[in-house]
């Protein structure tokens, strides 16, 4: 798993490449809460653009972080959705608590 | 009918989170020698993953020792695919509650391993002893091809 | 250095012509948890292709039954990754002259196995015992990586 | 293994899409000795775009293929060879006997 975080506009922008299993899960979480440990963002976007696969150690960490900026009234915003992960955020219900968009732009601006 | 094996692969991998990525990258290999779509490969990877991650994670969990293996077998049967997952960890106390959708020992977790190997497959058994260790049967179910 | 294994997978497939491309993904999905070149990987899976090929055609041959398992056994060591197939059928009589370039039992092959075994791996040993079957185990070195 | 047959301009063209290796192998010996049976071609040009996987059963095959036109003065060109493949077909000594060309255009004009 690659992850690559970026601060935009005040926005952790976190891109990810890879499976997010169990390893992936793992590399995700300690990248991410570094990130928000150095920027104090309240804001999370994630670009799952080259995520073709994840499983509910995934789903585990993403839903982790949302938790995490939930508390201090952040949000986190998906773009770039692939369908079969799509599918396993529906199952999850994590459809209801993030807001899922086309691009990066799309969500930066309207996060 | 259904009893015949068309095909069969065994094997066993160290008890890594590593090799989780392997098992899967396994099943895939091999749902693809039958006419499956991409859906259907998806789940059977999302399902295997899940049994093998908690064999690592739940049965073996933190004691990674070089005996911990798992073992992983797939047969392919005139009607079904199936797979087991074996592990020779610390077994499930109550499985009917482990089974519970959100049900988890680990607050970390979300407890939807089981909730999605149900969902994605057609026959789920789960067989398990305490400190003996926990045996994952799944199957799905093939459409019936007319033979020419 | 050089004994401790790192990672280990192990397993038994049935010889039929379909699970040589399984055991090839198989080669591939293990040599990718450390950092190869695709060329690399090329390598290996053709070696692994063409050994698992020689256990189905020629050790086993026409003799396709179900008790006719496939060992495959990959082993990732500090400075190098081990592959090991073993059949259990008929063996080679003579295996100096088995691997010379073209030499081929069977009319319609060309005999460039073992040839390409050679030129892919850095290791190459090869075992057999007439009616006991065959082992070949090959290897890749690894650069050594300076551990941070 | 998918294989392709098709005439054009009296020669034999032979799409492959899949893996040339043992199981690929049969499934072409069995389609394009059955192609040159009903066709009666002279000549075969070998479409390998879609092949990322050779070893020596797909090269068996090849070069069996073209022993058998070769006898009655037949040529075998081959169009779109990836590298990997390519490499194959060098160590076995393959290029000696074929030419390769870029496109499928290409070698039917100069065949
Ligand atoms: N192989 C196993 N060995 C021991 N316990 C297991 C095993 N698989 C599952 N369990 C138990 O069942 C619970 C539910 O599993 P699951 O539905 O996959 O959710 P999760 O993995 O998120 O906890 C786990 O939390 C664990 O306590
Ligand atoms: N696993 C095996 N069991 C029995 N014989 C084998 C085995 N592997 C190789 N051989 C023998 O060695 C010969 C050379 O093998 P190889 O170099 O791979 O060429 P090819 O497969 O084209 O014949 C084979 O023709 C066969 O007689």
């Amino acid at each position: 798993m690659k992850v690559v975080t970026v601060m935009k506009q005040g926005v952790l922008v976190i891109r990810l490449e890879g499976e997010l299993d169990v390893c992936g899960a793992n590399q995700f979480r300690a990248a991410v809460d570094k990130a928000l440990d150095e920027t104090g963002a309240k804001h999370i976007l994630l670009n799952m653009q080259g995520v073709a696969f994840i499983d509910s150690s995934g789903l585990g960490v993403i839903l982790g972080r949302y938790k995490r900026i939930d508390q201090f009234g952040g949000k986190m915003v998906i773009a770039h959705l692939e369908p079969q992960v799509q599918r396993i955020f529906e199952l999850a219900g994590l459809m209801k608590i993030v807001t899922i968009y086309e691009s990066e732009e799309e969500a930066l601006e309207l996060i | 009918m259904g009893t015949r094996i068309k095909n069969q692969i065994k094997f066993t991998i160290l008890s890594l989170n590593e090799n989780v990525s392997f098992a899967r990258a396994a099943a895939a290999a091999f749902a693809a020698q039958i006419d499956l779509t991409l859906t259907e490969i998806d789940e059977i990877k999302v399902a295997v993953s899940e049994a093998v991650s908690n064999a690592v994670i739940h049965g073996y969990g933190e004691d990674n020792q070089q005996e911990n293996y798992i073992e992983l077998i797939m047969i392919l049967y005139l009607d079904k695919l199936e797979f087991t997952i074996i592990d020779r960890g610390k077994g499930i106390a109550n499985i009917e509650e482990a089974r519970q959708p959100s049900f988890s020992s680990d607050p970390e977790r979300m407890g939807l391993g089981f909730v999605f190997m149900e969902s994605f497959m057609d026959e789920l058994e789960v067989k398990s002893e305490i400190k003996q260790g926990t045996t994952v049967r799944m199957a799905k179910m093939l459409a019936p091809v007319t033979e020419h």
